[in-house]
């Protein structure tokens, strides 16, 4: 017997010449059955640009970016001249007698819908990323089909905003042993923090809803309220996995807000100042004309900081390998076992807005906000709202990089891990950072 | 809830059948692209199933993901062999998914009792305690039927319409006819 | 070690054994005089290095196997003309000594010495009673639940002798010849 | 239980039936108290289909296709062990090819079988990846079951006096194409999942059976030499002609989860040596014996066979009354006894612990509950 070549190995049959299929009618109607499913995928991709559905659900998504991109810049551009509106907002106001709570109102309305709609767009996109994501790690090809039966169909480019409308029209089930107002209030309680937490997020130079001087507290201090709205899902469910499932969340993610905070303690010393804005002006600049400022870059103290964080944040948003309360091969689904429709599509709209929290604020805090990694005149040119989006996408990434990688800790092991491992470290860095500013930074 | 109002409130109104008819699209678009099943198997079938969740065949693609909780999930696939110890924690996953929800029995076993005909200890047929869409026959059937059951739950979901209620009434009883 | 050094090893420990008439291919098969030597040969053999107990399980010796334990409908297949029978039913077999009888069998497996003994032992079928193994090996639990549970044999001393496989509702225990099938809810 | 016996810190929590990682339909009853095991109750038969007793009314060739659905995993050792029990009782004897090709298919279905373990225990333990890298490989190994007997799963392949059909050139050349190009995956997998840390810290030091527990509980196959007990019944009682086949027996040291897992994992490549072996030694001759009847009517008389499946020890007993159909038939099925160490090994366990423990005996309820 000889061995062939391991490089000619695959024993897959060579795949016979793809010819197209003959029409068939349907027995009943007489109509033409759409040959969709009938051949292969993989011969189906073999000429995908040639099927006008593809084109077309490209052409679709192309439009969908381009147009939310014009909306960021066009905000983004505006956003500089917010004084000047607000001046124009305020004289018409005095025009029209109205009084100035009702223009700060407004005002106030304007940056929220803003800012709730970066959250809302984000769940439909990152949920569709992720499925796509893990597919190709998984030497699989995700959605593919989901859109327009017509055609539209790139890449299952809908398969989120399908999903939502399903979600949308399910029954709503409320078990007989569940606290009916607990377990309705839960996911409002664990969305709500989360949309709020978001008010002084820097999606770019100058861009953000509030500009708070104690913005990084503000932040921490609310993303940790999400933590009693998980407790009560798992509570009011009346369903022991629910409640295993919400006990372990509170324990979890109490026990990473400390790395967490404690985590960025250096950040906030080299920078001087809990506002984000003030933190990313911090990172401008290049040593030696190459390297940029930021504070990922910093020697030892950035990286374990930005490792710390990066852990901890992944943590904090539940997902593998950090993913206990709704471990599914444990306890089934965790603390929203019992939540159907609408209400867990929220529970998982608010795991994804963490996500996106989670990558801005590694962007803001290690990545230098908006600044551009390359000092030369093309990439200095691009606006920093882009630049900011498209490191926050990368951390996106890394955090799905993970999820579909790791296995899952045990509980006391990653109890273990946080007390014993990352917040000791974390103080560690914080002194190495203070003899940086006492010797190197001074 | 505002569905099953939907075709009283808009008979008066200009143009209400095509809201009507719009809205069946895009509520069959939504019910038949996203079809969640339960990770919930048997026997045999359960491997085949797995298979078709897998790299080669990624049940995926159709915008399929296994959910492990019967809250969220809209089709029970009843992979193996039923018997009549498991029988009632089948009827009660099937009563604990929300509506719309959907039963395809895959397997000899399932449709009928399969190479078990005459054993004391085997439900003949999922179909006596569930109302059933789809019946996949094969022992095992292979993980391309399944999806083809699929496919073919999704030609009958189309047919759904908010005039005919949520569910025609043979779909209700678990009727075979993929047409009613 | 062939099955006559084994069997010679047995006997000179525990010198009531003897061998069975019937000889399970290939293994060394022994007869227990009555179930009181039971625990005590269970311990020989324990101590001899058989310290696995592989199976523990039992045959109803009653006749051919009662059809009525089976749920058949009349011509099933509707390819098949009127009246043909394509299942088999159970028949007799002239010749073979069927006689109310439940044999039990335990086998014993010694890593040490790669070789298995197969111990027999018949007690009438009604109100089958033998000691429990349990409290020397482990492994007889589940089985012995299980024998319980398919043919009604009583271990006494077993700390949880319930039903293991068939359903609460169902009535009987399935693997006895004479068992017949009561409908139950599931059955229409 | 009831909750009345329950202590007021206590929780009662009801794994399964339907369970995502449960392997099937296993019902276990935890008493916890906060996240340790005070008590478990294995409850199984969700699965019970009485093949015992059916077997008892079909005829011996019938009784191959009930074999079949036992392990569903792996049929083939399945297949094979009846088949070797009523040979035993027939008298007749396989030809060398058929021997040959018996070994093949399953080694090859130890592969099949321990590649669904390799994925599924990824799940168990959160890592979903290994899962689809797993069952890439293991529809490989399935196409090849459908080249050559037309099933993926339940083959009815190894039929009395030998087996269906005879492997084709082609065939063994695209087995050997397929050994060529898993090797190399093995290493992949090593990679991906067992050198993992947060995988070693789950599974090593969890669930320890010792050797001297293994030997009282009666385990067999990996979870026997997961403790490091040498016993594999392809060394102990050849068959087949395994004597002639040179391959190690990977022993586990501690009897921890990882050992047990590690073991199978290391069998994968030990089953690729064999398949090697085998397919270069295949002899020449007929697939099938002569002198096996369409309905066979053994003598009277009582035969136990067992092969290494890729559970365990898998036996048969068999007795036969001289008529059409097997007197009784008892099946020794290692799922069935691997499991029954769970009521005990459970208590003072972790709840998620009891998963990787549940995952790393590798049951198929199909086998339990038989």
């Amino acid at each position: 017997m000889t061995t062939p070549e391991p490089a000619a190995a695959a024993p897959k049959p060579v795949a016979p010449k793809y010819v197209p299929p003959e029409p068939v009618l349907n027995r009943q109607n007489g109509r033409l059955i759409e040959d969709r499913f009938s051949t292969w995928p993989t011969e189906v991709f073999k000429k995908r640009w040639s099927r006008p559905g593809y084109q077309r659900g490209a052409g679709m998504l192309v439009a969908i970016f381009v147009g939310l991109g014009l909306t960021g810049g066009l905000i983004g551009e505006l956003a500089k001249r917010a004084d000047g509106f607000y001046a124009l907002l305020g004289s018409f106001a005095a025009a029209q007698g109205l009084p100035p709570l009702a223009l700060d109102a407004g005002w106030i309305a304007i940056k929220v819908l803003i800012v709730l709609h970066i959250v809302l767009i984000n769940g439909l996109w990152s949920i569709w990323w992720e499925r796509k994501i893990s597919a190709h790690i998984q030497s699989r090809v995700g959605p593919t089909y989901a859109g327009s039966p017509k055609g539209f169909n790139f890449h299952g480019w809908a398969q989120t905003a399908i999903d939502g409308i399903k979600l949308l029209l399910k029954e709503d089930v409320t078990p007989a042993a569940a606290d009916k107002w607990v377990h309705a209030l839960a996911p409002g309680l664990v969305i709500a923090p989360c949309i709020i937490a978001f008010a002084p997020v820097l999606f770019g130079d100058g861009l953000a809803a509030a500009s708070l001087d104690i913005g990084t507290l503000y932040i921490f201090a609310f993303a940790g309220i999400s933590v009693i709205g998980i407790v009560m899902a798992g509570w009011a469910s009346g369903n022991k996995y629910s409640l295993l499932g919400g006990l372990r969340g509170a324990a979890q993610i109490v026990s990473y807000e400390l790395p967490r905070g404690f985590s960025v303690v250096p950040i906030l010393m080299f920078a001087g100042s809990l506002d984000l804005q003030v933190i990313s002006n911090a990172q401008a600049g290049y040593w030696h004309g190459i390297i940029p400022r930021w504070f990922i870059f910093y020697p030892v103290v950035g990286q374990l900081a930005f490792v710390i964080f990066l852990i901890s944040s992944v943590a904090e948003t539940n997902r593998t390998p950090f993913d206990i309360p709704e471990a599914e091969s444990e306890l089934v689904s965790g603390f929203h076992t019992e939540y159907s429709g609408m209400k867990w599509s929220i529970f998982f709209l608010a795991e994804y807005a963490y996500v996106l929290l989670g990558s801005f604020l590694l962007a803001t805090f290690f990545l230098g906000g908006g600044a551009s990694p390359i000092n030369a005149l093309p990439f200095t040119w691009i606006p920093s709202w882009l630049w900011m989006l498209g490191k926050a996408m990368l951390m996106m990434f890394v955090f799905l990089w993970i999820r579909w990688t790791l296995p899952r800790f045990r509980v006391d092991q990653l109890m273990d891990f946080t007390w014993k491992f990352l917040l000791p470290w974390s103080f560690v860095n914080i002194a190495v950072a203070g003899l940086y500013l006492a010797y190197w930074l001074k | 809830m505002i569905l099953e109002k939907l075709p009283g409130l808009t008979k008066g109104l200009p143009g209400g059948e095509l809201l009507l008819t719009t809205s069946d699209y895009f509520i069959d678009l939504g019910r038949k692209q996203s079809l969640w099943p339960m990770t919930f198997g048997l026997a045999c079938c359960a491997i085949e199933m797995m298979a078709s969740y897998a790299s080669r065949l990624d049940f995926d693609r159709m915008g399929v993901i296994p959910r492990a909780s019967p809250r969220q999930a809209d089709v029970m696939i009843v992979a193996g062999t039923v018997c009549k110890k498991m029988a009632e924690p089948i009827l009660e996953i099937y009563h604990q998914m929300p509506e719309p929800r959907f039963v395809i029995s895959m397997g000899s076993c399932a449709n009928c009792g399969g190479p078990y005909y005459d054993s004391y200890s085997v439900l003949k047929g999922v179909d006596r305690i569930v109302p059933v869409d789809v019946y996949i026959a094969g022992c095992p059937p292979r993980p391309e039927a399944l999806q083809y059951a699929v496919v073919k739950l999704q030609e009958k979901i189309a047919k759904m319409s908010l005039k005919k209620g949520l569910a025609t009434s043979q779909q209700e009883k678990g009727s075979r006819d993929i047409n009613a | 070690m062939t099955n006559d050094e084994i069997f010679a090893k047995i006997q000179e420990k525990f010198p009531k054994i003897e061998k069975a008439a019937v000889q399970v291919k290939n293994y060394l098969t022994v007869r227990l005089a009555s179930k009181d030597d039971l625990m005590a040969f269970a311990q020989c053999l324990k101590d001899s290095s058989f310290d696995m107990l592989e199976t523990v399980t039992a045959t109803d010796l009653l006749g051919p196997v009662d059809m009525k334990g089976y749920i058949r409908q009349q011509n099933f297949n509707p390819l098949l003309p009127e009246g043909a029978t394509p299942q088999i039913e159970a028949a007799a077999t002239p010749g073979y000594p069927y006689r109310p009888v439940m044999d039990l069998l335990w086998v014993f497996f010694s890593i040490k010495e790669r070789a298995r003994v197969f111990v027999r032992l018949e007690v009438p079928r009604e109100n089958v009673s033998v000691p429990s193994l349990t409290p020397l090996f482990k492994s007889a639990d589940w089985q012995e639940r299980e024998t319980f549970d398919l043919l009604g044999v009583r271990y006494e001393g077993h700390p949880n002798l319930v039903k293991i496989l068939t359903p609460d509702f169902t009535q009987g225990h399935p693997l006895r010849k004479d068992y017949a099938h009561i409908k139950d809810r599931f059955d229409e | 239980m009831s909750n009345a016996t329950l202590k007021s810190d206590q929780l009662f929590i009801n794994l399964g039936p339907q369970h995502p990682s449960t392997h099937g339909v296993l019902r276990i009853g935890l008493t916890i108290n906060g996240e340790v095991i005070v008590k478990a109750v294995p409850d199984i038969g969700y699965l019970h289909r009485g093949t015992e007793k059916l077997a008892e009314v079909r005829n011996y060739h019938h009784c191959v296709v009930l074999t079949d659905r036992w392990d569903y995993v792996s049929a083939m050792p399945n297949n094979l062990v009846f088949c070797l029990a009523a040979e035993k009782l027939m008298g007749v004897a396989a030809t060398p090819r058929a021997n040959a090709l018996r070994v093949i298919m399953c080694e090859m279905n130890r592969v099949a079988s321990h590649l669904l373990f390799f994925g599924t225990y990824g799940i168990d333990l959160g890592a979903y990846t290994p899962f689809l890298y797993a069952f890439r490989e293991r529809e490989m190994v399935l196409d090849l079951f459908e080249m050559l007997c037309g099933a993926r799963l339940t083959y009815n392949y190894i039929r009395l006096g030998g087996v269906m059909v005879d492997a084709s050139s082609e065939w063994l050349k695209r087995t050997m194409e397929f050994v060529e190009y898993f090797k190399p995956r093995l290493d992949e997998y090593d990679t991906l999942l067992t050198y993992n840390p947060i995988f070693m810290a789950r599974t090593q030091g969890v669930g320890v059976v010792t050797a001297r527990e293994a030997v009282d509980w009666a385990l067999s196959g990996p979870n026997l030499r997961g403790s490091g007990v040498d016993h594999d019944v392809r060394r102990a009682d050849p068959y087949c002609g395994y004597e002639n086949y040179e391959f190690d027996v990977p022993l586990g040291k501690t009897g921890s989860c990882w050992d047990r897992y590690f073991c199978r994992v290391q069998e994968m490549r030990q089953s690729i040596r064999i398949i090697e072996q085998a397919i270069e030694k295949l002899p020449d001759g007929p697939f099938m014996a002569s002198g096996v009847a369409k309905i066979p009517k053994p003598a009277p008389g009582e035969a136990y066979a067992h092969v290494e499946g890729s559970r365990g020890d898998l036996g048969i007993y068999l007795a036969s009354d001289g008529g059409i159909s097997p007197f009784r038939l008892h099946v020794h099925a290692p799922s069935f006894i691997n499991l029954a160490m769970l009521q005990e090994k459970l208590v003072g366990m972790k709840v998620s612990d009891v998963i990787a423990l549940l995952g790393s005996i590798d049951i198929v309820l199909g086998e339990v509950d038989r």
